[in-house]
């Protein structure tokens, strides 16, 4: 059952990979494609790990697993945005109209 | 000082992790780990504390994990539809509540794994996000949606009383 | 005994340094010491005469280097004895004249010095016992005569000469040196005393050990066809000339065929060999003189000759032939040493050599006059003179020697009328009737006087040993009995009655006055295409031609095309052989191909074309970055988990430092102007690529021996403390290696370090050092203008 | 003190002094010392050792205490201690030079540690017994030189720079490849238990692995055809550093080459040697008419390093006892007379700040000590008796005529005449004629007295080397035996997985 | 070797990550802006963090999640440094 | 100025960072990891911190300045490989101890460790070093070449 | 086994590619490719792949001393290779380009004519000086 459950964790997250990277060529601008390079990437991952803990069933390892898994939960983020700002602050985007407080 | 305790306790928490033992020598050699860490390595100040609230904390983890969930999916299926090519998003600021300036960081980095939106950068004053918003046509919606976890957080780890007689909560961030 | 020859070698390199210190400041003191290291080599060679005349044989030896059969091991018999005293003697009265020529012009030092130096040479060379001791000498006299010849080194031709005589000379050496030691080889036998008794055998390389030998001999007595050389080193000053070139240098290759003749005599190549490049010699050489109207070059080609006909008659050898070249070797010393001083002293009086504008100076100068006449009449063979005596000497042996013998009899007295046609240009000019106009310069009497003694005292000389030539018995008869076997007591003859030899003679002194009688006061015609002048140089400059060349093939200064270079060894040396035999018989280590494996292996070598192919700078680089994370992965497929680890993060700070290197480059790679065309470049990269396959593949199949894998993992935690080998082998066992790599690292980032922040951007701002010609256009656009040079 | 920790700390000790001598940085005065002292230190400690092998014996050191062919082994044999005394010396010398030569620049700081870390790689990789530590200390001593190479950092350095860092790195990377392929093939790395499995090797493979091992290290020595890079990056570096790189590194390459196709593979009438007879023969001729064609003294030495390497792989390749000696006593004649060659450039570079013969003319009258230094160390390489060159010279020609290889001794004599005929060329345009008058304003002199110091102390050494042929070329005779024997078979049969 | 189920499945996704993987690598090849590529790249570190995931289950050693650590680490800390290139870059 | 968020992330991560590497560190011998790694995470640190503040920012995670750092690294590695001869071992012999401690049971003492510190220690000073030369902001210069700007002089390597 | 051979060759092949241009940093790519080739040749030539050589691991271990081999080469080629970025971050700083040109001074041997007498002196337009008389 652990088994099971572990393979099909394992592929869903495999499988929100392939759509992160599908979604690189199918969203024209970057921010759109560091959307999709984050969340399905992250849940994805999160989803892999969390199979791959059910399999390994270690506390050890399911520890490691979890430091992981919360290093990428908080590291994907922040290296969007390093990039999106970068992006940001050299890239004429239309967004005076929308900017509202 | 409680602050760097919270960390201590932290980072031994996750060298228990690491070797994946939890005998008594293990803990010690952690806390003596965190120790060594709060001690020698330099964390520079910052002007925000915050607090812990368990019951709205595990809220907000809900609130969040559900959002992942739902703008995975959206994420997906904006992917896999035909209407990929034409994703033009915009860019919005937001201006954090100055209650929840304090979980500034966790609302950032929410608002990037929630559906739709996406920071992109801090204004220089430090309490209002740039935002990307996939759906140019969503805008209310993503300023509701990021107007609910911004609540939840404050909630769940922002101090309430004013900065001056604030109580000694656990800090950590 | 070994003192004898270490006082006798001392003394010369004393006297040399002592010479060239007190050079110019205490010019008498400096021709003083200069002096004495002859005098004791004459009171040396004195001291054992007695035992030497006796027929004894004095040696003695040092081990040098016995493992090479280096010894230096002296010897002292008749020849040595002869030999050193010529060169003593010759010594002493050149060291007179070159203080009369020098004056006070502050060369003095420098070559007295080099001149005592060459003299220790010589006599080293002289008492050789060894094959490899007489190479030492020899090599000595060539580098001495090289120092001496540049002697005036403000003056290119005489730089360039000096040169020359080194790279013939040295070639001489060069092939002496192989020749020697091919027979040293051959017989197992260095000391020439031992050789002289035991000769040689035969076989291929004993005889390409004549051949070199004499190939050296002929070398550095300016034979047939490296003659060119000595009338070039007539730019060294005239004391060197006389010394060099007339009584000692020179007259290595005639002692070194003496020397030898005992040895190889017997050999086929030997006469043949040594008779056809003396004959030519003599001959080419005696006409080329008649055709020089520079006294010096005359003198020159005038010594190339009588080497040629030393050197004929010891190819035909025999022991009256012997005695006779042993009698003209002194008279030939005598006098030509005589005539170059003379010439030197008229060149010094007068400003000029040219023969016919020496006018009656002989006239005017009479001490000189006696010296030209007496060392030309030695030198011509007119009788009662030294040369007289020891050429017939020389003839009479000849035609004693059957057919070869008289055919080269005549040939000597060819050669012998040449000697007087010329001889007579030298001397007639000076003879007539005084120059109205004075020389206008004015030469010290002193001077002068110093300057012509010793060519009169060598006339002198010349006359007194031809009148009576028995005081030459004892000593030319010893020498004679060191190199060959002695029947009767050898005795040197004024008169041998009406003779052939004597019938010879007289038609070459008759014959030399027809010549010039013919010639008038003009020099000779060209009989034969002659090398211009300065065809060394052009030869050297040859050489530098062709090592241009070849240096723009090799040096082509272009990294990409070192490169390929190295990588088309690489496939052609081992990796032609490897595929080829690897495809006959190789085989290739069976493994599971799993398809995951070949989709990431797949996706690596796709991000991999991607860094050649993109002209995006940070593509190519970030490409890189996914090369690397993904060959992590194979490294966690492989089982390697600390390699996975370490690679990551050297990725990641590969990555790092990629950016802060190239970050301010532009972001689209230029056009590059490769050398090489990408079809080559991909053809060497195919070649590398699959020889690395192959090799791998091969290697991993032929493995016969287990590694020590799991000796490491039993080892690991009992003697390394630790349960990750990995770590164990890196912190322990293969410690050093780490120690190693972490130097390494230290090492780039003071490089990194220093590169980055204390470069100079604006050139050098201390006083380094220059390190190519600042003529070198620095800026690579001038190159073009190079091109159009071409 | 046990002679097994020799080898070891011949190596550590320098590294060690690194160490410090980096710590010391900012303190240049302290350094001088303390750098002499460390290059002292290992002279001594590379004398003790070849007092203990010098007549044929063994030390070999197993470091960490690991079995053989498990661990690292440090092997000082005749050769290896022969030629870690010389370089010692060498070391030493260049050090006292360069403490006259640097200026006060920034750079120099950092001068003393690199050097030291360089003479630690120099001593390992002639101590080693392990391939693959072999390829780390060539990397030491590369990255050493490469960052020594490039401390006086000038706009027209970096050229030549990065020729030199990227083909010595490809050159490390396919020895790195040549050691997977011994690795993958034998299963092991030391060179000693290699020795003993390459014989159950297919033919064809160790003859590829043997020739892939002469790509390497002949590039290392620059052999022909592998050597252009040499004379375009080694004129470049400042003199002292030149002067190291010209007697040693290339050395190293040579002692690779030797070590690996004498001792390791051995004579198996593979056309290995032959192959390296024409290699040696170009790489003498090629070498020494690059030369010719030179103007600037500094590339015409460089171009003879490529000339006598030749030399040095002759000895090798006619894989006879007397031939190894010869090429021992080649290198240990080499290595100071070079060295000392590029020393006196560097006196000349001191007082005219350039060493093209084009510029500086008369240096026999305006400086007749660097002139008989020059005459005497020109004369020496050229082969000429009674210096060094000549005696190391006679040991190749004896070899090759004793093989009947008249044809490579032809061409080594060839090559001499010629190396002659260019050290002419030198002498007759920079040391002849009226002297150049010097820069104004004058460069500074201070250090000079220094400089000509270290440069009569190599004198002295190569002086020594021709009067002492005797001994040393017993010493060659000896370490040419321990060459001919297969490494393993030395080791009284120690050997792991045995 | 005999292949259960969970084999059969992980290999599976083990395919799709490499698919994925050779996307971003085509995304990084063919993109034009390099903010986009900094996003492909950072996007394969976290697809072959996954890799090394499934390998530990796969192969049950835990040794690999070190690894995993030190990746999530460190792919952060290269899509940062990447990132500081855009500070300079002039046009989309 | 650097990025409030990226601040955060920097503030945040240096201290696990930091305790991971200590980790890799000491639990090198016996899992993944070692001083080599342990050594690049703690860089891996400084990076951050400099990405995120300024290299002088990260330089003060270090005890001492970059080649110092080097120094140290080198010279601990090198007495560790020549202490053993104290005992009358031989160099690099890497001896260790088993102790028993309250609490820790049986720890391992290993020369070994102290080695991969002094490696650590090395690798850490390679980045710094690095760093430190080539600045973290785009086209401007870096912390030494200020340093010379500001001096007038060749700066040194810290 | 055969896979990582093959993909050794590759990665060796499309570095030796860009090795042989004169971009700088294509060059440095080469030899980073060339280095990552070798690296994978060296683990391959330890055998096939098998469990992390932990000791007290399941089953055969894979032999340890080609990784650690390949970790010390690992560090090694990334030093010299910063060092060589270092080196085309200097020469882009001089000169503006990461190009490899070629050796000036060969070049100018190489055009250089023997004329005269011992010295060889080039008929290049001499800048600066005036050729010095022999003498
Ligand atoms: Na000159
Ligand atoms: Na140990």
């Amino acid at each position: 059952m652990n088994e099971i459950v572990a393979a099909g964790l394992i592929l869903l997250g495999s499988l929100l990979a392939l759509v992160a990277a599908v979604g690189l060529f199918r969203l024209p601008e970057v921010f759109g494609r560091m959307h999709a390079a984050t969340k399905p990437a992250v849940l994805g991952l999160l989803l892999l790990l969390g199979g791959v803990a059910l399999e390994l069933d270690e506390w050890s390892a399911t520890a490691r697993i979890v430091l992981a898994g919360g290093l990428q939960l908080f590291t994907a983020p922040v290296a969007m945005h390093v990039v999106g700002r970068a992006v940001g602050r050299v890239v004429p985007v239309r967004h005076e109209d929308t900017l509202r407080h | 000082m409680m602050r760097r305790g919270a960390l201590v306790i932290l980072l031994a928490g996750m060298w228990v992790a690491l070797w994946g033992d939890l005998a008594l020598g293990t803990v010690v050699a952690g806390l003596l780990a965190g120790l060594l860490v709060v001690a020698t390595v330099p964390v520079p100040a910052s002007d925000r504390q915050l607090t812990i609230r368990p019951v709205a904390a595990l809220a907000f983890v809900a609130t969040f994990a559900g959002m992942l969930i739902a703008s995975t999916w959206s994420v997906v299926r904006l992917v896999l539809s035909s209407r990929a090519g034409d994703a033009h998003g915009v860019l919005i600021a937001y201006e954090i509540a100055p209650e929840a300036y304090a979980v500034r960081t966790l609302i950032a980095h929410s608002v990037s794994l929630t559906p739709g939106t996406l920071t992109v950068d801090v204004q220089p004053d430090g309490r209002t996000l740039q935002v990307h918003v996939m759906d140019a046509d969503a805008v209310p919606a993503a300023r509701r949606s990021i107007s609910a976890l911004e609540s939840r957080a404050a909630r769940a780890f922002a101090p309430t009383l004013p900065p001056s007689d604030r109580p000694s909560d656990t800090e950590v961030a | 005994m070994i003192w004898f020859f270490v006082t006798l070698l001392t003394a010369h390199v004393i006297g040399a340094v002592l010479t060239a210190v007190l050079g110019t400041r205490l010019p008498r003191l400096a021709v003083a010491a200069a002096t004495i290291p002859h005098v004791v080599s004459i009171a040396l060679l004195a001291s054992k005469a007695p035992q030497v005349l006796d027929g004894e044989r004095l040696t003695a030896s040092v081990p040098w280097a016995p493992g090479l059969d280096l010894t230096l091991s002296f010897q002292l018999d008749g020849l040595a004895l002869m030999m050193g005293l010529l060169v003593a003697v010759a010594g002493i009265l050149v060291v007179l004249f070159a203080a009369g020529y020098t004056g006070r012009s502050g060369k003095m030092g420098p070559m007295l010095g080099g001149l005592v130096a060459f003299a220790g040479a010589m006599q080293m060379l002289v008492v050789a016992d060894d094959l490899l001791t007489l190479f030492l000498g020899w090599e000595l006299t060539s580098i001495a005569s090289f120092g001496l010849i540049g002697q005036t080194h403000h003056v290119t031709a005489a730089r360039d000469a000096a040169r020359q005589a080194l790279l013939v000379t040295g070639t001489g050496g060069l092939a002496l040196l192989a020749g020697l030691v091919l027979i040293g080889q051959a017989t197992d036998t260095w000391t020439l005393s031992a050789l002289a008794d035991t000769g040689v055998p035969g076989g291929a390389a004993v005889e390409a050990g004549v051949l070199l030998v004499v190939i050296g001999a002929a070398t550095k007595s300016a034979q047939f066809p490296f003659s060119t050389w000595l009338p070039g080193a007539m730019a060294a000053p005239t004391p060197v000339s006389a010394y060099l070139h007339s009584a000692t240098m020179v007259k290595a290759g005639v002692f070194l065929l003496l020397r030898m003749s005992p040895v190889l005599g017997d050999t086929q190549t030997w006469t043949p060999l040594v008779v056809s490049v003396g004959c030519v010699t003599l001959l080419t050489a005696g006409w080329r003189a008649l055709q020089a109207d520079d006294a010096k070059q005359l003198l020159a080609w005038s010594t190339v000759s009588q080497l040629g006909l030393l050197i004929t008659a010891i190819g035909v050898g025999g022991e009256e032939v012997l005695l006779g070249v042993l009698a003209l070797v002194v008279a030939h010393a005598l006098a030509k040493a005589g005539l170059f001083m003379v010439v030197g002293a008229a060149d010094v009086i007068t400003g000029t050599r040219d023969v016919r504008r020496l006018t009656g100076v002989w006239r005017r100068f009479p001490s000189l006059g006696i010296g030209v006449v007496a060392c030309g009449a030695s030198l011509s063979g007119i009788p009662l003179l030294a040369g007289f005596v020891a050429k017939e000497a020389v003839l009479e042996g000849l035609l004693h020697e059957g057919t070869l013998g008289t055919w080269m009899a005549v040939a000597v007295a060819a050669g012998s009328a040449l000697t007087v046609a010329y001889t007579l240009r030298l001397i007639r000019a000076g003879l007539g009737p005084v120059d109205p106009q004075p020389s206008r310069r004015a030469v010290d009497p002193v001077r002068v006087r110093l300057l012509a003694w010793p060519g009169a005292a060598l006339g002198v000389l010349s006359l007194a040993v031809g009148l009576a030539p028995g005081v030459q018995d004892g000593v030319v008869g010893t020498a004679l009995a060191s190199i060959s076997e002695v029947s009767e007591t050898p005795h040197l003859y004024i008169w041998h009655g009406f003779t052939v030899a004597l019938g010879l003679s007289t038609l070459a002194i008759g014959g030399g006055f027809l010549v010039i009688r013919l010639l008038g006061t003009g020099h000779a015609p060209r009989l034969w295409p002659t090398p211009p002048e300065g065809t060394f140089t052009d030869g050297v400059h040859l050489l530098g031609d062709l090592a241009r060349r070849m240096s723009r093939i090799t040096q082509s200064g272009s990294l990409p095309i070192y490169l390929a270079t190295m990588l088309a060894v690489l496939i052609v040396l081992p990796g032609v052989p490897l595929v080829a035999a690897a495809v006959i018989e190789g085989s290739v280590p069976g493994s599971v191909v799993r398809p995951g494996d070949v989709l990431l292996a797949l996706a690596i070598a796709a991000a991999a074309v991607v860094t050649a192919r993109t002209e995006r700078r940070f593509a190519a680089i970030m490409s890189l970055g996914a090369v690397g994370f993904g060959i992590a992965l194979v490294f966690v497929r492989w089982g390697a988990p600390d390699l996975a680890l370490t690679q990551m993060v050297v990725e990641t700070l590969g990555l790092l430092l990629f950016v802060l290197a190239l970050r301010d480059l532009p972001r689209r790679f230029g056009p590059d102007p490769a050398l090489l065309s990408p079809a080559l470049r991909w053809i060497l990269a195919a070649g590398v690529g699959s020889l690395v396959t192959t090799f791998t593949l091969v290697a991993s199949a032929a493995r016969t021996a287990t590694p020590p894998s799991a000796q490491l993992a039993a080892l690991a935690e009992p003697d390394g403390g630790g349960k990750n080998i990995v770590n164990v082998i890196l912190t322990d066992i293969r410690a050093l290696d780490t120690l190693g790599e972490i130097t390494v690292l230290l090492v780039a980032a003071i490089g990194i370090a220093v590169m980055v922040t204390t470069g100079r951007d604006t050139g050098p701002s201390l006083p380094v050092e220059e390190v190519v010609d600042s003529d070198a256009p620095a800026d690579p656009t001038t190159t073009g203008v190079m091109e159009e040079t071409r | 003190m046990s002679v097994e920790l020799l080898p070891p700390l011949l190596v550590v000790v320098p590294l060690i002094g690194a160490a410090v001598l980096l710590a010391l940085r900012g303190h240049v005065r302290l350094q001088q010392p303390v750098s002499i002292l460390v290059s002292t230190a290992q002279l001594v400690l590379a004398v003790l050792l070849l007092a203990e092998v010098y007549d044929g014996g063994v030390v070999r050191t197993l470091v960490g205490a690991w079995p053989a062919g498990i661990g690292i082994s440090l092997v000082g044999d005749p050769l290896a201690a022969i030629l870690v005394v010389v370089a010692s010396i060498t070391l030493l010398a260049v050090l006292v030079f360069a403490l006259g030569q640097l200026d006060d620049a920034e750079e120099k700081r950092y001068f003393h540690p690199l050097y030291q870390i360089l003479s630690a790689g120099i001593a390992l990789a002639f101590l080693t017994g392990d391939l693959f530590n072999l390829f780390v200390s060539f990397e030491i001593t590369l990255a050493a030189s490469y960052v020594l190479l490039l401390l006086a950092t000038g706009r027209r350095i970096i050229r030549p720079g990065i020729t030199y860092v990227v083909i010595n790195l490809l050159g490390s990377t396919l020895l790195l490849l040549a050691i997977a392929f011994i690795y993958a093939a034998t299963g092991t790395v030391d060179m000693a238990v290699l020795s003993e499995r390459v014989g159950d090797l297919p033919p064809y493979l160790s003859t590829a692995l043997r020739l892939l091992l002469v790509v390497v290290f002949g590039t290392k020595a620059a052999v022909f055809p592998l050597f252009n890079w040499l004379p375009d990056s080694y004129p470049t570096a400042p003199t002292a550093i030149t002067a190291v790189f010209a007697g040693l590194l290339t050395k190293i390459g040579v002692y690779a080459l030797i070590r690996t196709q004498a001792q390791v593979f051995g004579m198996a009438g593979d056309g290995a040697d032959g192959l390296l007879l024409w290699v040696a023969g170009l790489t003498m001729i090629v070498g020494v008419l690059g030369a010719l064609a030179q103007d600037d003294m500094k590339r015409i030495l460089s171009f003879h390093i490529i000339s006598q390497v030749g030399f040095m792989i002759m000895g090798l390749a006619l894989f006879s006892i007397a031939g190894l000696a010869g090429a021992v006593l080649y290198m240990v004649h080499h290595i100071p007379t070079k060295t000392a060659l590029f020393l006196v450039v560097g006196l000349v570079t001191k007082r005219h700040g350039t060493t093209s013969l084009k510029k500086v003319d008369g240096l026999i009258s305006s400086a007749p000590v660097v002139a008989g230094l020059f005459a005497v160390f020109a004369l020496s390489l050229s082969g000429l008796p009674p210096f060094s060159g000549f005696v190391a010279k006679l040991g190749l020609v004896q070899a090759g005529l004793a093989d009947g290889q008249g044809w490579i001794v032809g061409a080594s004599l060839v090559a001499s005449l010629l190396t002659m005929v260019s050290m002419t060329k030198v002498w007759n345009g920079m040391f002849l004629g009226a002297p150049t008058p010097e820069p104004e304003p004058p460069l500074p002199r201070d250090g000079l007295a220094l400089m000509t110091t270290a440069t009569v102390g190599v004198l002295a050494v190569t002086l020594a080397v021709s009067v002492a042929a005797g001994p040393l070329n017993d010493m060659a005779t000896v370490a040419a035996e321990h060459l001919m024997v297969p490494t393993g078979q030395t080791l009284d049969g120690e050997v792991a997985g045995r | 070797m005999e292949l259960t189920p969970f084999d059969v499945v992980t290999g599976v996704a083990l395919l799709i990550q490499t698919i994925a993987a050779g996307l971003c690598v085509a995304k990084i090849a063919s993109s034009r802006q390099l903010a986009t590529r900094i996003v492909a790249l950072d996007l394969l570190l976290a697809i072959i963090l996954g890799g090394v995931a499934i390998i530990s289950a796969r192969t049950g050693v835990t040794a690999y999640l070190d690894v995993l650590v030190v990746g999530a680490l460190v792919t952060f800390i290269g899509s940062v440094v990447a990132s500081r290139l855009l500070d300079t870059e002039e046009t989309a | 100025m650097t990025s409030p968020l990226l601040r955060d992330g920097d503030r945040i991560l240096v201290p696990p960072l930091m305790l991971f590497a200590l980790y890799l560190l000491m639990a090198g011998h016996n899992r993944p990891g070692g001083g080599f790694v342990a050594g690049l995470t703690v860089a891996a640190a400084v990076v951050l911190r400099a990405q995120a503040r300024s290299v002088d920012d990260a330089l003060k995670l270090l005890p001492a300045a970059p080649v110092t750092m080097l120094a140290a690294g080198l010279g601990l590695a090198g007495l560790v490989a020549l202490a053993p001869i104290l005992g009358g071992g031989g160099v690099l012999d890497q001896p260790f101890v088993e102790v028993t401690l309250p609490l820790f049971q049986k720890v391992k003492l290993t020369a070994a460790f102290v080695f991969d510190i002094g490696v650590a220690g090395l690798v850490v000073g390679v980045v710094a070093a690095v760093l430190d030369a080539f600045g973290d902001t785009g086209t401007t210069s870096s912390p030494a070449q200020a340093r010379r700007a500001r001096d007038g002089r060749r700066p040194e390597i810290r | 086994m055969i896979i990582e051979a093959v993909l050794a060759g590759v990665l060796i092949a499309v570095g030796v590619a860009q090795l042989l241009q004169r971009t700088l940093t294509r060059i440095v790519i080469g030899v980073a490719l060339i280095g990552q080739g070798a690296n994978l040749v060296l683990l391959v030539a330890g055998g096939p792949p098998a469990a992390p050589p932990l000791v007290g691991a399941e089953g055969p271990i894979s032999d340890p001393l080609p990784q650690a081999l390949a970790l010390t080469a690992i560090v090694i080629t990334f030093a010299m290779l910063g060092f060589l970025l270092a080196l085309a971050w200097r020469a882009a700083k001089l000169t503006g380009e990461d190009r490899v040109e070629d050796d000036i001074e060969d070049r100018r041997v190489a055009h250089a004519r023997e004329k005269g007498s011992t010295e060889s002196r080039p008929q290049l337009p001499r800048v600066g000086t005036t050729p010095k008389d022999d003498r």
